[in-house]
């Protein structure tokens, strides 16, 4: 019963990424796509519980665009097809933007 | 299995009422679900909140004051409106609604009921 | 465009919805629904002004089904049917009764 | 090729997609979208329909004009619909909202097809996902 959550906005800009940190639910999963990837190394990561199981996906693209680097250890690299999938894996979608 | 699920949407609300018309924009949705009988509840969170304080009069700055609509939810079965408790403490907000049948929730509760929705559209 | 009422021009839109829904008068209506070659009985009267009631109230026109719901509490069953209100108003209580009630023409995505 | 059909319930494939735009045409926020419904369409999702609301309804504007080194979003919307037939729904009201009409201005792009919110209703019901942009 997982949220596949997309996230859109920077978490330096908006509320949005810190909304979506409230209602995490075990095995979901964040994708973080266009400004979302500015998240990438925003101290509310710090704040997600690991025994919630909460996977963290990056469009490579989208960060690349950015000069965001990926950090492999927390992230895994994803492409548009992915998400495309991710989308029927999940039970349901939260798009943040 | 797949037919006995019943289609329900969740408007989660997070803007303030009048300074966008995203709270409209969720409100105009919820009604016209209400009025073909599909099953919708509304979720407030972050400065979402603000649309259910009570006292306010959008009026007196020209806002068509589209929070008075709250009031008829009866009429289009719209039962189900949830708060997040996190989201009035951050803003040293009372549980002081401007319409009867809102209902608070932890953290917790408030993620937990979203879970019960397919369809998830955040204004 | 405008209705002449009392030697006031009532400003309309072009389908005669009242452009401001406080300028609305009982006489008003009537005149209203002239225009339209349509007669309100004290049944029509009776849905037009509960849906301006409603108005009032809660800022929005109701919609049929809405409208239906809120008037079983008010009329009782045998009112509270679209069936009913589409024999008072052929064309669409919630297009017509809102006219005549001086309301702002419903939005065209319901 | 991907295969997109994911069998949750016994006996029922759930890969129907409907997506609702908000995001203007300007907006690269946009070009996500049109990437997404694009790869889905690619991958033979069944996507039954776009519903533009809010500012999406922008992409609708025949008027509007993007200097040609910018990314053409209206031009994919054309080129989406011709090469999937894929629906895509207007919101009137929103759309009048912003100076875009059939009726005044009469400058509503030809693919799109002039709609409500009770057309948000039927793509929700329809659905197997409806995803917001």
């Amino acid at each position: 019963m997982a949220t596949l959550h997309i996230v859109r906005q920077s978490a330096y800009n908006t509320d949005d990424f810190a909304q979506c940190l409230q209602v995490l639910n075990t095995n979901d999963v964040i994708v973080f796509i266009d400004d979302g990837c500015y998240n990438l190394q925003h101290s509310l990561l710090n704040t997600i519980e690991s025994s919630k199981n909460i996977q963290l996906q990056v469009i490579t693209q989208h960060a690349s665009a950015r000069a965001v680097s990926i950090n492999d250890a927390i992230f895994t690299k994803i492409t548009m097809d992915d998400l495309v999938s991710l989308t029927f894996e999940n039970d349901r979608v939260i798009t943040w933007q | 299995m797949a037919d006995t699920l019943i289609k329900s949407l969740a408007l989660l609300n997070t803007k303030a009422p009048y300074s966008n018309t995203a709270g409209k924009d969720a409100l105009d949705i919820a009604l016209i679900f209400g009025s073909f009988e599909q099953k919708v509840s509304l979720f407030f969170q972050g400065d979402g909140v603000w649309q259910l304080m009570a006292g306010q009069n959008g009026s007196i700055i020209s806002v068509k004051d589209y929070l008075k609509t709250f009031a008829a939810f009866e009429f289009y079965d719209i039962d189900t409106i949830y708060v997040c408790q996190t989201s009035l403490t951050q803003r040293n907000l009372p549980a002081n609604f401007h319409i009867e049948q809102v209902q608070v929730l932890n953290q917790q509760a408030f993620a937990q009921q979203l879970t019960l929705h397919q369809t998830i559209l955040r204004f | 465009m405008a209705i002449d009422f009392n030697g006031e021009q009532i400003a309309t839109d072009k389908q005669g919805y009242l452009l401001d829904y406080h300028q609305w008068h009982e006489d008003l209506a009537t005149i209203m629904a002239n225009n339209d070659a349509f007669e309100l009985t004290a049944a029509h009267w009776e849905v037009v002004n509960f849906v301006r009631q409603f108005y009032l109230s809660y800022n929005t026109s109701p919609a049929i089904r809405a409208l239906t719901k809120a008037m079983k509490a008010e009329f009782g069953e045998e009112k509270a049917s679209s069936r009913y209100l589409f024999r008072l108003f052929p064309d669409g209580p919630a297009k017509q009764a809102t006219k005549y009630a001086g309301l702002p023409k419903p939005k065209r995505c319901l | 090729m991907y295969n997109f059909s994911c069998t949750i319930f016994r006996n029922k494939t759930v890969n129907k997609l409907a997506v609702m735009i908000t995001t203007p045409p300007y907006s690269n926020l946009s070009v996500t979208a049109l990437d997404y419904i694009e790869t889905a369409l690619k991958n033979g999702v069944e996507l039954i329909g776009v519903f533009f609301y809010q500012d999406g309804v922008l992409h609708a504007d025949a008027h509007v004009q993007i200097a040609s080194d910018e990314f053409q979003a209206i031009s994919h919307w054309r080129k989406l619909h011709q090469a999937y037939k894929l629906p895509l729904y207007l919101c009137i009201t929103a759309a009048e909202k912003r100076g875009i009409s059939d009726e005044q201005t009469q400058n509503i792009s030809p693919i799109f097809t002039i709609s409500g919110l009770g057309e948000l209703v039927e793509l929700s019901t329809m659905a197997d996902r409806l995803v917001q942009f």
